[in-house]
């Protein structure tokens, strides 16, 4: 087994553990935004301001009864919930958080894998994600985990369309499904006259990040797209039944997934690790973190869509848009205007 | 590399396996569950097949949207009593089991009997590599020698999407729609439009032609030649 | 055995082939035979790639990726027909839907 | 002029495919406009080209495509217009675009009016193409295109039944001449090895006496069917089933004349066989004379305007056949002004009747549509020869051209039927515009038709006065001078004025003498026409009854026909074929019954027997060896 493997597998633990951490925190952090943007104080008891709530919460789910309903499906009830936990933060594994480092005298790179599916390979495990939504509302035997279930699995078809292409504009200008290459690629200085630009793919693909950021709201099953979930129709949907460390497992999964998302836009549209000045893994945190503050913000401001509106939204507004935009960039790339 | 070969079996024998539980779970949700699994190890053998593409596409269209697919109707046409028979007859499954071993004996016969006589051609780990990776491979081959195909799937993509759709939609409202109006009428104001001695008879009969063997003339609708007719009539008187 | 042999994927296609087939013959259930219909799509995928990989050709994995694609198109025909069946005859059993024997 | 010749024909064919596509959703009544802008169109641009061919004498031609490209067979569709196709352009757009425009009036309410304003301008195209051409085929391509829509416009009413088989009986009464048409076409490329004009005129002298005999008789059986001689002209009064401005630019002024217009154009083919010229002054007089019998007979004012037009066809006819080839084009121009005149004022009297044709219960329209009756008594006075009107000039010239080339017998004929042409003209119009009302005032309201008719006549009626003096002095006038040149070796004959003066003196008594006889008959009541009928007896029957031509045919074919026809139908078809066809059928059925039973309808047994056939394929390639696997 040679050192640069060694290395990969060192990092993969690293990043999966910063992001559990940061996940648990993700909780509080939404809490307290919330609570500002309602004008309200959110959790301020645990601790000093509150920063120890997510430990307590964690506890009190782990401690909790397990509680499995007498006709579930037993092996899928208990399956359901550790595809999603364990499928969600697998994604990031092929997002660079940087250029290689040297630590010990040996060459690390800042990323588990760098291979040359990479955007694919991301939206193949997004659709892997799923599954634990899908079994976990059929395994429950009850009416709103499976009405949850079903949601989920058109919900996140029809939208991992609109995911999948609204990066192929992205791909085309960039050539390359290795994030590493888009990320290199982005970090070039584009200078238009006076105007000294990062040559970001948001500037070049406007249209398709404004549709990718809905699609990826969608895809994560965040308000205001989360029907599968939707607690004053069905009840929270297809975790009714869950309880206990069951249910923080697919409540850990989401916010993983928020996370890796919003990681994989910035990476993809914002340039990653990208930056005016001293580029590191702290612009792309930076730039992460912006995204989540959007997908907090939107909770507290957009209403549920309705069911037919969601899918009406996928197939006959973002569709064709996206499509659009993919014979735009086509032509654009085409006429040798590639680099904006 | 040993390695790679004990890789390549392990993922075989997971996909066999998962496979033959396909197979013979009773639940029908239990044996996609069994595909998924499958599906992921084929992928996972594309990877080492040097089909990195075809890995993902693999994951993504079978297990991300087939499989999806698949559990979604099982849940919608049944979802409470899921059918939990699984074969009917013994008579089949021996006759099955009985086809499937002889055609995997042939087969295997086959396979270890054969003798190679293609050339490597020049796509190699190198020569992929020096294209610019198995994606840019397959991308300047669909795009140049494969066009045609590429557009006939297309559309054959296209036409399963409105096939869906036609499938899909909700039922009509089963009352039968009103029928059409058969009943012909007989043009009586335009002379133009029926036999000269028609009309006196016509109007003499009220409405059926007395004797002779010709037909009555039909028109499709009693206002076809009337409007026309009183129109004419009008304008005569006026002038 | 230190290399990968094309013997291998071959039996690997050749049985999940079978496995497939002897399903779609013994069960009753027309989503599972429809499962076990994509599980033999996916077994000759294996062998077309499994070929390209010991030829060094690419034809294979592109008939494979037109292969996946008629699959897609056939899965969604295929389901919407289930679709339909269970709407008009209430049931998944194969042996149910005779029609054509009338 | 020569690069937009081909803007003549297209302007109506483009209307035509318009109307006929968009007609009856989007257009409607829009559609005439259309139709009558576009054979404006053709009108106008054919006017520069009559004048080039004026002044330059030479013709011009414009290659639009290569329609048979096959060897030495090689068929071009070119564009050629002469001295013969100048004229003929001109009154075919000419009469057209007033026929056009006097439809408008005619044609108005009709639910079916996108129909008559597609196939009108789609006759026009089929006539121009077929004017225009410069070989055989194209020629007979459109002989049976102007077939067609002569069939579609006959059969326009085709809810009425009278007019659905007149259209067919036009349709099929033709075809017997097509027939012998084509045959001649064939004949013609087999002898010369060509079809084009100019190299068969070039070559005529190389074939044999009989050859060329047997090729003017095989074109003339097309003319006669087309143009109405005896013994085929039972078609063209039932023609007048057809919408009356159909009548007029149809079956007179047009597509009748193309009979005698492919005569002319051919005829320095037939005018190479004594013989055939013989045949066609025969059949042509005897025409004149049988059809200028019947319509003095007849009451249906369409219908003895249509015996006029078969006589006057005759006269055409008799004229090429005595080599009065200039006089036979003339009177053909004459008469499609003054007959389509004739037509339209027919048709405009029937439109202010309601539709009435029959002259019994006419008379004495003269006070209610006096538009209409002065252009008609124009055209009935040309038709009958009165001086100084069209008619006169070019029938006296016929009559002087059988004296001129010594045909003594045919020119007593032809002076006795123009005694009967004026006889039946005025006859008509006493009858329809004088004496007594005997309709019912009650029922009927006569009125002069709308403007939109009424201009077309007047239009008609002066080129009807006028359009004479082209050819004036007779065989000396500006006409003769031009059409001259159509063909090297036409000449006109030196006549003295004396011998002028002499025929046109005996033509006026006699267009006179009629007038006099039917005024005294009509007008005045000295004469009874009954009397006359009774004291002629079986000959005012014979004349009445159409010499019993329809009967006579009913007799000899259609009856025999008929029972042929119903034995195939009963026998052969209902017996013999049916009768193999369900017995096949009975086979099949039973052998599909049993076969039937191997259908389980389980989706397991048929994959069981794709497996099985797999295994037993693949078996037998493993043993019987094969490169298969290898």
């Amino acid at each position: 087994m040679d050192a640069n493997l060694l290395s990969s597998y060192i990092f993969a633990v690293i990043v999966l553990n910063v992001l559990l951490g940061l996940m648990a925190y993700m909780t509080y952090i939404e809490r307290k935004v919330m609570a500002a943007m309602q004008d309200r104080i959110g959790p301020n008891r645990t601790g000093p301001v509150g920063l120890l709530q997510p430990i307590a919460d964690g506890l009190k789910l782990l401690v909790k009864e397990d509680i499995i309903p007498k006709h579930a499906d037993r092996r899928i009830f208990l399956l359901a919930p550790l595809l999603s936990f364990v499928l969600a933060p697998v994604a990031a594994a092929v997002i660079p958080f940087g250029d290689s480092i040297t630590v010990f005298g040996h060459e690390v790179n800042l990323y588990v894998a760098d291979i040359n599916v990479a955007v694919l390979y991301f939206l193949a495990i997004g659709s892997m994600g799923v599954f634990g939504i899908i079994l976990g509302g059929y395994a429950s035997a009850n009416r709103y985990s499976l009405l949850g279930g079903l949601r989920a699995a058109a919900q996140v078809i029809s939208y991992e369309i609109i995911l999948g292409l609204s990066l192929i504009g992205v791909i085309i200008l960039s050539g390359s499904l290795s994030l590493v290459e888009i990320v290199n690629q982005q970090s070039e200085t584009l200078t238009i006259g006076p105007l000294q630009l990062p040559n970001w793919f948001i500037l070049s693909q406007p249209l398709a990040f404004i549709i990718f950021l809905i699609a990826a709201v969608a895809e994560t099953n965040r308000a205001p797209f989360d029907l599968p979930e939707a607690e004053t129709e069905l009840i929270g949907g297809f975790h009714t039944e869950y309880s206990g460390f069951r249910f923080s497992f697919f409540f850990l999964a989401e916010y993983i997934s928020m996370i890796v998302i919003s990681l994989f836009a910035a990476t993809i549209f914002l340039g990653g690790t990208d930056g005016p000045i001293q580029d590191g893994v702290w612009w792309l945190a930076l730039k992460a973190c912006i995204f989540l503050f959007f997908y907090i913000w939107l909770r507290t401001t957009v209403p549920r869509f309705r069911y037919d509106q969601l899918m009406g939204l996928a197939w006959k507004v973002l569709l064709p848009l996206v499509l659009i935009n993919i014979l735009l960039t086509g032509f654009i790339r085409l006429w040798g205007l590639g680099m904006l | 590399m040993a390695a790679e070969v004990l890789i390549f079996n392990l993922l075989s024998a997971v996909a066999i396996v998962s496979a033959v539980a396909m197979i013979t779970m009773r639940n029908p949700v239990h044996s996609a569950i069994a595909l998924v699994l499958t599906f992921v190890n084929v992928a996972a053998i594309f990877i080492m097949l040097r089909a990195e593409f075809l890995a993902a596409v693999q994951i993504i269209v079978y297990t991300g949207a087939v499989l999806v697919l698949i559990l979604f109707v099982l849940m919608l046409v049944n979802p409470d009593d899921l059918p939990e028979f699984h074969s009917g007859k013994p008579m089949q499954n021996v006759f099955g089991f009985g086809v499937g071993l002889i055609l995997l004996a042939e087969i295997s016969v086959a396979i270890l009997t054969r003798t190679v006589v293609a050339e490597p051609g020049p796509w190699n780990e190198e020569g992929v590599a020096a294209a610019g990776g198995n994606i840019q491979v397959i991308g300047q081959l669909l795009y140049s020698g494969y066009v045609l195909p590429i557009q006939a799937t297309a559309l054959v993509l296209l036409a399963a999407t409105i096939g869906a759709l036609f499938l899909g939609r909700p039922d009509e409202d089963q009352e039968p729609s009103p029928k059409r109006r058969t009943v012909a009428t007989i043009s009586l104001a335009h002379t133009r439009g029926a036999d000269d001695d028609l009309i006196p008879a016509l109007r003499a009969a009220n409405i059926k032609r007395e004797a002779g063997d010709r037909d009555l003339i039909m028109a499709r609708d009693a206002d076809e030649f009337t409007t026309s007719a009183e129109e004419e009539e009008k304008k005569g008187q006026s002038e | 055995m230190n290399e990968l042999m094309p013997e291998q994927f071959m039996f690997l296609s050749a049985a999940l082939f079978i496995i497939g087939m002897v399903g779609v013959l013994t069960r009753r259930n027309v989503l599972v035979i429809f499962m076990c219909v994509e599980l033999m799509l996916a077994s000759v995928n294996i062998a077309f790639v499994g070929f390209a990989w010991e030829f060094s050709q690419m034809t294979g994995q592109i008939f494979a990726l037109f292969v996946i694609a008629i699959a897609a198109a056939e899965a969604v025909i295929g389901l919407g027909i289930i679709m339909a069946l269970t709407r008009q005859r209430d049931t998944v059993d194969i042996n149910e839907v005779r029609e054509l024997r009338q | 002029m020569s690069s937009w010749l081909f803007l003549i024909p297209l302007l109506p064919l483009a209307a035509a495919v318009i109307n006929f596509i968009l007609g009856r959703w989007f257009l409607q009544h829009a559609s005439q406009w259309l139709a009558t802008l576009a054979v404006a169109g053709s009108f106008i641009l054919s006017i520069p080209v009559f004048l080039e061919i004026v002044s330059d004498e030479q013709a011009i031609s414009q290659h639009l495509y290569t329609w048979i490209p096959a060897g030495d067979f090689d068929i071009p569709v070119t564009l050629f217009v002469d001295q013969l196709t100048a004229t003929m352009l001109l009154v075919v757009t000419g009469v057209g675009l007033l026929v056009h425009i006097y439809s408008i009036g005619y044609m108005h309410g009709d639910p079916g009016i996108y129909r008559f304003f597609s196939y009108l301008p789609l006759f026009v195209f089929s006539m121009l193409m077929l004017v225009m051409a410069n070989n055989f085929l194209v020629l007979f391509v459109f002989w049976e295109a102007v077939g067609l829509c002569s069939f579609l416009l006959i059969g326009f009413w085709y809810r009425r039944r009278s007019a659905a088989s007149a259209a067919k009986k036009a349709f099929i009464v033709n075809r017997v001449g097509d027939f012998g048409f084509g045959i001649g076409i064939l004949l013609i490329f087999v002898t010369y090895g060509t079809i084009e004009y100019a190299g068969v005129f070039d070559m005529v002298g190389d074939a044999s006496q009989t050859t060329i005999t047997v090729i003017a008789l095989l074109l003339f059986t097309g003319a006669i069917g087309k143009s109405a001689q005896l013994p085929l002209f039972v078609w063209l009064p039932d023609a007048m089933e057809g919408p009356t401005p159909v009548s007029a630019l149809i079956h007179a002024a047009t597509m009748v004349t193309a009979g005698i217009f492919v005569l002319a154009r051919a005829y320095p083919v037939v005018s190479q066989s004594a013989d055939a010229m013989m045949v066609i002054s025969i059949v042509g007089i005897a025409t004149a004379f049988v059809a200028a019998t019947i319509a003095v007979t007849q009451y249906d004012i369409k219908k003895v305007v249509a015996y006029s037009t078969v006589s006057q066809l005759g006269f055409m006819a008799f004229a090429i056949g005595t080599g009065a080839w200039i006089a036979a084009i003339f009177h053909l121009v004459t008469h499609a002004f003054f007959k389509g005149l004739l037509f339209l004022g027919a048709g405009s009297v029937i439109h202010g009747m309601h539709e009435e044709q029959d002259m019994r219960k006419m008379g004495g329209l003269k006070k209610y549509m006096p538009i209409t009756y002065w252009t008609f008594l124009i055209g009935a006075a040309a038709n009958a020869g009165i001086i100084p009107l069209a008619g006169f000039w070019s029938k006296d010239e016929i009559i002087l051209g059988t004296w001129l080339y010594d045909h003594t017998v045919i020119m007593v004929i032809a002076f006795i039927t123009a005694f009967f042409t004026s006889l039946y003209m005025f006859r008509a119009v006493f009858m329809t515009f004088h004496g007594e009302e005997r309709f019912n005032p009650d029922e009927v309201h006569p009125h002069e038709s709308p403007r939109i008719m009424t201009i077309p006549l007047i239009v008609l009626a002066v080129f009807a006065a006028t359009i004479g003096f082209i050819g004036f002095p007779p065989e000396d006038g500006w006409f003769h001078h031009f059409l001259i040149n159509a063909f090297p070796g036409l000449t006109l004959p030196d006549v003295a004025w004396s011998t002028i003066f002499i025929f046109a003196g005996i033509s006026t008594l006699i267009a006179l003498s009629g007038l006099f006889i039917q005024y005294m008959a009509y007008v005045k009541k000295s004469i009874s026409p009954a009397g006359i009928a009774g004291l002629l007896g079986p000959l005012y029957k014979l004349a009445a009854n159409r010499w019993y031509l329809d009967e006579i045919y009913d007799v000899l074919i259609v009856r025999p026909l008929v029972a042929f026809s119903m034995f195939l139908w009963r026998f052969v078809d209902a017996q013999v074929i049916d009768g193999t066809v369900n017995g096949v059928a009975t086979l099949v059925t039973y052998t599909s019954q049993q076969w039937r039973k191997a259908q389980t309808g389980l989706i397991a047994n048929y994959v069981f027997a794709i497996a099985l056939g797999a295994i037993i394929i693949i078996g037998a390639f493993m043993i019987f060896g094969s490169n298969l696997f290898q």
